[in-house]
């Protein structure tokens, strides 16, 4: 059986404290659509699930300008 | 953006807040300078996993500015930061002749998305009171910017630490971006 | 210098994906809650940062009570 | 939850929702039961990275059913699903000697949480249909369920392939959760 490591013992740290940071300001509801797309970026989120996702960002927007 | 309904909209609302990226490798002196633009004063940093985005008031004009993380590992997301960038503020180190190749590639690389098309461009050919510093013009021909085509740019020497040269660029990327609206 | 590896080449796959997996729910608005505490576990959130998000999740599902 | 409010909630609002876990190892045949009680059929499964979750009405009850992947990296995460929840389908390979030693130290530490403390617990001996299967009393014992204490549990011998045992688990669980409110 394979050995069990966490999982930021073996990701590239800076990139992992990157996404935590731009996770964060994306659960605080700051600056949503700009870190959708950083997080779908290192994620590496399939085309299909990015563009749900950015559909659900502009939707959101288009609710608060109305 | 721009044009009739933008005019209305900044008619009824005030002037939209420019927004502005700072880029450039790591080290180079970005947080550095957003700090000295913003509250006037050199400040202690770390290297900037993730961003900084403040609010920067300059000649009645306000500036939504952004400050990205330069190291390898996160640079290939700036792209994600670019959408609706009035204008790019690009840091290099002056005194790092070595990367000054791979500062080039990451400019060339910047440019050549869509979504800046239409962005400003302002070198600072920073860390100037450092004794091994190209000189702006080295700096100049070293990213290529002469070869430059279809993009509004200037250069400028500057020092954050010592808060010389900032005053001049934000001085011209003012009358840049009035301009051209 | 350090050879660089992408993200997701180092990380334990399956926590990689399931971190997706969650992540997209999270964003597309389902069971916000627990997700967050899913994606703030998966990610090793600091204790400040995690209460500060489950406090907001908190607040979100107020307003819609109301 | 429960007492004067919520009544007054499920009388206006109608019956709250149920909400039940689906857990177990790797392989058990969770994804498996949990489809088979919504649908009725045994549905094509890979494992689960991440969850399932389905709307379950079974004798007029609606359950939130939540099928969590059991392998071993993401069984850490379990935890984060407890709140608020009102029973566990615990479901056990019976023909995986080997790992019913694992399989105990997941039950009991999920039992211990807090979180969990007024859950109904219903294991599923499942796999009953493979030669090797141990028989529910030996599951039961090897999973410690004899020394359960303030815990309301039952275990039920199951073939989700098959089909088997499913209704009778089903039936018993209804039964406890009405007779705990
Ligand atoms: N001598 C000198 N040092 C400077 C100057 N500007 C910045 N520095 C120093 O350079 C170091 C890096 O500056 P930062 O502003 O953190 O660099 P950065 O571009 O934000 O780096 P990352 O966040 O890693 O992308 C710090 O020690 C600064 O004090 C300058 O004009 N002259
Ligand atoms: N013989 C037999 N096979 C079963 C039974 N229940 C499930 N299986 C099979 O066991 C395998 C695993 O079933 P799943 O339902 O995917 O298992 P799981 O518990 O969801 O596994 P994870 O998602 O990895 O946690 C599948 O090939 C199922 O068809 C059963 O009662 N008898
Ligand atoms: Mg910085
Ligand atoms: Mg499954």
């Amino acid at each position: 059986e394979a050995k069990h490591y966490g999982f930021d013992a073996l990701a590239e740290p800076t990139e992992f404290e990157y996404l935590r940071k731009v996770l964060f300001e994306y659960m605080m509801g700051r600056e949503t659509k700009t870190m959708a797309k950083v997080i779908t970026s290192v994620l590496k989120f399939p085309p299909d699930q990015t563009q749900t996702i950015m559909e659900k960002e502009d939707s959101r927007t288009l609710t608060w300008l109305r | 953006m721009g044009g009739f309904f933008s005019n209305i909209f900044n008619g009824l609302f005030g002037t939209r807040e420019m927004r502005i990226l700072i880029l450039g490798l790591d080290g180079a002196g970005k947080t550095t300078i957003l700090y000295r633009l913003q509250v006037g004063e050199v400040v202690t940093t770390i290297p900037t996993i993730g961003f900084n985005v403040e609010t920067v008031t300059y000649k009645n004009l306000k500036f939504q500015v952004w400050d990205l993380g330069g190291q390898t590992s996160i640079r290939p997301y700036w792209r994600c930061y670019y959408s609706n960038t009035d204008a790019v503020i690009y840091v290099v180190d002056s005194s790092d002749r070595d990367r000054m190749g791979i500062s080039k590639s990451e400019l060339v690389a910047m440019l050549e998305e869509e979504e800046l098309k239409k962005a400003i461009l302002v070198v600072f050919a920073n860390k100037q009171d450092m004794e091994q510093a190209m000189t702006p013009t080295e700096v100049a021909n070293s990213l290529g910017l002469p070869a430059l085509k279809d993009r509004k740019w200037q250069i400028f020497k500057t020092s954050a630490t010592k808060g010389t040269g900032l005053d001049d660029a934000m001085e011209w990327l003012v009358e840049a971006l009035k301009s051209r609206q």
